[in-house]
């Protein structure tokens, strides 16, 4: 391996290998790309990785996710099967006093060509059957879909690689300085050192920005997840709060809970799950659940984005976001722009780190 | 099947009772496993896998491994080594993945 | 041994599988679940744990001491839904609970 | 439901400790997963030669029901066809029965969930008619069923010998024993003569190659010293040993050490056979396979711990106690295994800073002294 590179890239979740990915295609950079573990063992390998778009709110936000959903097709030419499903998505309400709600979203997110529509209770039954009589209607969108995300950054790390990208596994990151103008990234395998750096560190961002002495923003959100058998064919869409994967298992989840990084599953939440995926879906009682997962989300404080430049960090460069799944493809693209060209096509100067205003010290 | 003087233990005094494997009638003992009863009929493979659709049937015999799951009285994926046969108990093999729509509890 | 022997009864994942998968870096039981799903079916690795381990041991040279078993979770064996959703009235809360108020931030999509 | 001792796992590790907890006064529950008690004895026709002193020479079917039947005038309740299933939030456990998910508020866990079999693969080894030895021996005691009539056994320990032995005398033509060492794991001479009397074959330097057949197994074939023989079976059973169950201390948040000579991975615990959770126990094959002596034993230390953690008894009993456990653990146990063990808790200790129990520390200098 190498000791310089054009770009290093720290975290290989799904934000750090789109990145990867994209930079490569560009073929102007040497890239290495490094993680405390193995793509997939965090975040990015414990979601049911939604590609969701419509009742992402305010307008601005939605239309942002919009034109990440709408490369999937295009990425999925370019990297392989990655068993991304347009299947439309259904969030169910249960009380006729959501349709006015409903209706305001569907008004807002029109302005920026976000088509939403909002369902009655025998239209939501139509399109799928499957779902509980007592709900009251439902917002849907054909924008929606999901996503194999194993094999989504599997496949990003393998193009990426074929395009001559490098990877550093199980390789913690211990100190970033800065030497003649260079990063130095120090990690527990050696010294590694780069013109560009880019911080992707899903949850962990907040104690890699504290490397370069600056905050990052950022909460640890547990989200707990069951998994039921493979089923027959039983979910067409994508719902607000489940899906059936390709091999029809069916993900329920829908729990948040700010505990750290503490990953176990507990009984509490898993009963609620269940109770949430029987309310949605009747016939799930009957399923056999066979394992749950948890993850531990990226919340930004105001939960959007933050994405670009680091500011006081010269050639330094940040990507956390929650949502990473859907917006992985339009991330990897813009920052390359950024990277590459100094300039991005769409304008993130309101996603950036300088918001918050909370340098703490050039590190 | 069944043994009917094992060198240990005493006589079985347990009484028959029947059921049905793919509708065909069958016998058993009271306090027999599902999968123990098929047995018993020589049966050994209770269904297919899922990916490769090979022929699978009891491995471990104590609830773990999952490779006896059976059809058992309208509910699918019942695990035949741990659950006991009953009289007039309807089983089925295993052949695909299970519908949790069919039945009664269809909504 | 032929390297389609299955080693994963339950997802059926051979040995060639989950050597491919070490081939591509990945040295623990948990990264080469997720690559492969071998150990992800009903049994939850609890028949291919130590089959998978050796033959990390063997590809990577660790020693066994050092290869963990992958994590195992609740709800430890294959429960009915119906037995988990017991006791309980209310259930989490759903999306649609997101979008209801206007610039509402709180999105949590991709559990 | 609130209780003194949830013991999970009702074989007799748990059973053992059921008896001493509940006969201190302690109210105790027993779930076990299967539909009676007595774990894995329920299927042993044999019977155990290295059992404690106050235990009578029974076969292993026997010694669960004696087990089972001295627990009827105790507070002892028993929950038949319960799994442990996880954790609240609040610390609390919650069983299952299929049903329902009854949660348990419990001052002290037991866990005795055991140990299972290992598998051993080979192209076909997924047919119906491959499976475990425990598997063949549960259908010929406990279910009184033949699993076939012509059986290959696959390895050499004393449990392989032990079911090749039993499946013989129920009729089954036992057609090898493969073991892929030169020379047989079982060290027991009885055994090994029955074996040698019932005129089994052993087939030392051998693998089985594959199993085949439409539906089950048909024929396998057996290398042996490079030469394939087929071989026309019905049943193959493997029996490579066995490893402690681990999935219930990783839900209760225990940590796992590695022994080869305990199995494999096994909970972490203490002198008292206190886990690295609090009031969570661990004792039985599930704390590193032993002998049946040992199982009985540490189950019986683990609820005196309990007996001390609740100040139910006196520590003069509680010291008296402890002295004649271990003693006889020294006695019965395998010095292999006792020493793997107290290496287990010497490193425990060492590493939380912890003192050792004294008796401890004193088998500690026996071991070395021999």
């Amino acid at each position: 391996m190498k000791k310089s590179y054009d770009v290093i890239v720290i975290g290989s979740g799904v934000v750090g290998s789109s990145i990867a990915y994209h930079l490569s295609e560009s073929k102007s950079k040497e890239i290495l790309t490094i993680d405390k573990d193995f793509p997939l063992s965090g975040t990015s390998g414990s979601t049911q990785a939604w590609v969701w778009v419509h009742n992402k709110t305010p307008a601005w936000y939605g239309e942002l996710n919009m034109y990440s959903a709408e490369l999937y097709p295009f990425l999925e030419r370019k990297i392989g099967d990655v068993e991304y499903k347009r299947t439309g998505g259904i969030a169910p309400f249960f009380s006729e006093s959501d349709r006015e709600n409903a209706l305001r979203l569907a008004e807002k997110q029109a302005e920026v060509g976000i088509k939403v529509e909002v369902l009655s209770r025998d239209e939501v039954l139509e399109k799928e059957p499957a779902l509980s009589h007592n709900i009251a209607g439902a917002t849907y969108s054909n924008i929606d879909g999901n996503v194999n995300p194993f094999r989504l950054i599997e496949l990003y790390v393998r193009a990426a690689r074929k395009n001559g990208a490098e990877f550093s596994f199980y390789n913690q990151v211990i100190d970033i300085s800065k030497e003649n103008g260079m990063f130095k990234v120090t990690t527990q395998d050696g010294e590694y050192f780069s013109n560009q750096l880019v911080l992707a560190g899903g949850p962990w961002s907040k104690s890699m920005g504290k490397l370069l002495g600056v905050d990052v923003p950022i909460k640890q959100v547990r989200g707990q997840i069951i998994v039921t058998e493979p089923l027959s064919p039983l979910l067409t869409h994508t719902i607000g709060g489940m899906r059936q994967a390709d091999n029809g298992e069916v993900l329920v989840g829908y729990s948040k809970e700010e505990v750290g990084y503490d990953r176990r599953s507990t009984l509490d939440i898993i009963q609620d799950t269940a109770r949430m995926a029987i309310d949605f879906v009747p016939a799930l009682e009957k399923a056999n659940v066979v394992r749950c997962f948890s993850g531990i989300r990226v919340m930004p404080e105001d939960g959007f984005p933050i994405l670009g430049e680091i500011p006081g960090i010269e050639n330094g460069y940040i990507a956390a976001m929650h949502s990473g799944i859907t917006l992985s493809p339009l991330v990897g693209t813009l920052m390359t722009e950024l990277l590459v060209d100094g300039e991005t096509s769409i304008d993130l100067e309101r996603y950036s780190l300088k918001r918050f205003n909370t340098i703490q010290s050039i590190g | 099947m069944h043994i009917t003087h094992h060198p240990v233990l005493k006589k079985d005094e347990r009484k028959e009772i029947k059921f049905f494997f793919n509708d065909e009638p069958l016998k058993a003992k009271v306090g027999q496993s599902i999968a123990a009863a098929l047995m018993a009929n020589g049966i050994k493979k209770f269904g297919v896998s899922r990916k490769l659709h090979q022929s699978r049937g009891l491995f471990c015999a104590s609830g773990r491994c999952y490779s006896c799951f059976l059809t058992v009285d309208g509910l699918d994926h019942v695990l035949s080594c741990s659950t006991l046969v009953e009289e007039g108990m309807e089983v089925y093999s295993n052949l695909s993945d299970p519908d949790v729509r069919r039945g009664k509890n269809e909504n | 041994m032929d390297k389609s022997t299955i080693v994963c009864r339950c997802e059926e994942i051979n040995i060639d599988e989950i050597e491919s998968a070490i081939n591509m870096g990945a040295h623990t039981f948990n990264d080469i679940k997720r690559l492969t799903r071998c150990g992800m079916g009903p049994c939850q690795a609890k028949f291919c744990m130590n089959l998978v381990r050796k033959i990390i041991s063997e590809k990577t040279g660790q020693s066994l001491k050092d290869i963990k078993p992958p994590r195992m979770r609740v709800p430890l064996g294959v429960t009915r839904m119906s037995a988990l959703a017991s006791n309980k009235a209310s259930s989490v809360a759903s999306v649609f609970g997101e979008s209801a108020e206007e610039g509402e931030t709180d999105h949590e999509e991709e559990l | 439901m609130r209780t003194d001792l949830l013991i999970v796992g009702g074989g007799p590790a748990g059973l053992n400790a059921a008896y001493k907890a509940a006969s201190y006064g302690l109210k105790t529950i027993i779930v076990d997963k299967w539909f009676s008690l007595g774990g894995q004895l329920r299927q042993q026709t044999q019977s155990y030669d290295h059992l404690p002193q106050h235990f009578a020479k029974l076969r292993g079917y026997k010694l669960a029901d004696f087990l089972i039947d001295r627990l009827k005038p105790l507070d002892v309740t028993i929950l038949e066809k319960h799994t442990l299933i996880g954790a609240y939030s609040d610390g609390s456990v919650g069983v299952t029965n299929e049903k329902d998910i009854l949660p348990i508020d419990a001052k002290n866990v037991l866990i005795t969930t055991g140990a299972m079999e290992e598998p051993d693969i080979f192209p076909g080894w997924t047919l119906p008619g491959v499976m475990t030895a425990g598997a063949a021996q549960i259908l010929i005691n406990r279910e009184r069923v033949l699993p076939g009539k012509q059986a290959l056994i696959l390895g050499s320990n004393e449990f392989a010998l032990e079911v090749a032995a039993q499946l013989h005398d129920c009729g089954i033509a036992i057609k090898g024993i493969v073991e892929n060492r030169s020379e047989l794991l079982c060290q027991n001479e009885k055994l090994i003569a029955r074996i040698s009397n019932a005129e089994i074959p052993i087939v030392l330097n051998g693998v089985i190659e594959s199993a085949i057949g439409k539906g089950k197994v048909e024929e396998a074939y057996v290398n042996h010293n490079g030469n394939n023989a087929l071989y026309d079976v019905d049943l193959i059973c493997v029996a490579k040993g066995i490893t402690p169950i681990l999935e219930p201390f990783e839900v209760m948040n225990c940590d796992l050490i590695y022994r080869e000579r305990l199995g494999g991975w096994l909970p972490e615990y203490y002198g008292n056979f206190e886990t690295t959770n609090p009031s969570i126990y661990v004792a039985g094959n599930a704390a590193g396979i032993t002998n049946m002596g040992g199982i009985l034993l540490t189950g019986e230390i683990a609820a005196i711990s309990a007996v001390e953690s609740l100040n139910a008894a006196s520590t003069v009993q509680i010291k008296e106690e402890k002295e004649y456990l271990w003693n006889e653990l020294y006695r019965i146990e395998y010095n292999s295994v006792l020493e793997a063990r107290l290496d287990v808790i010497n490193e425990l200790h060492n590493e939380k800073d912890a003192q050792l129990p004294p008796l401890v520390d004193s088998l500690n200098g026996r071991l070395i002294n021999g």
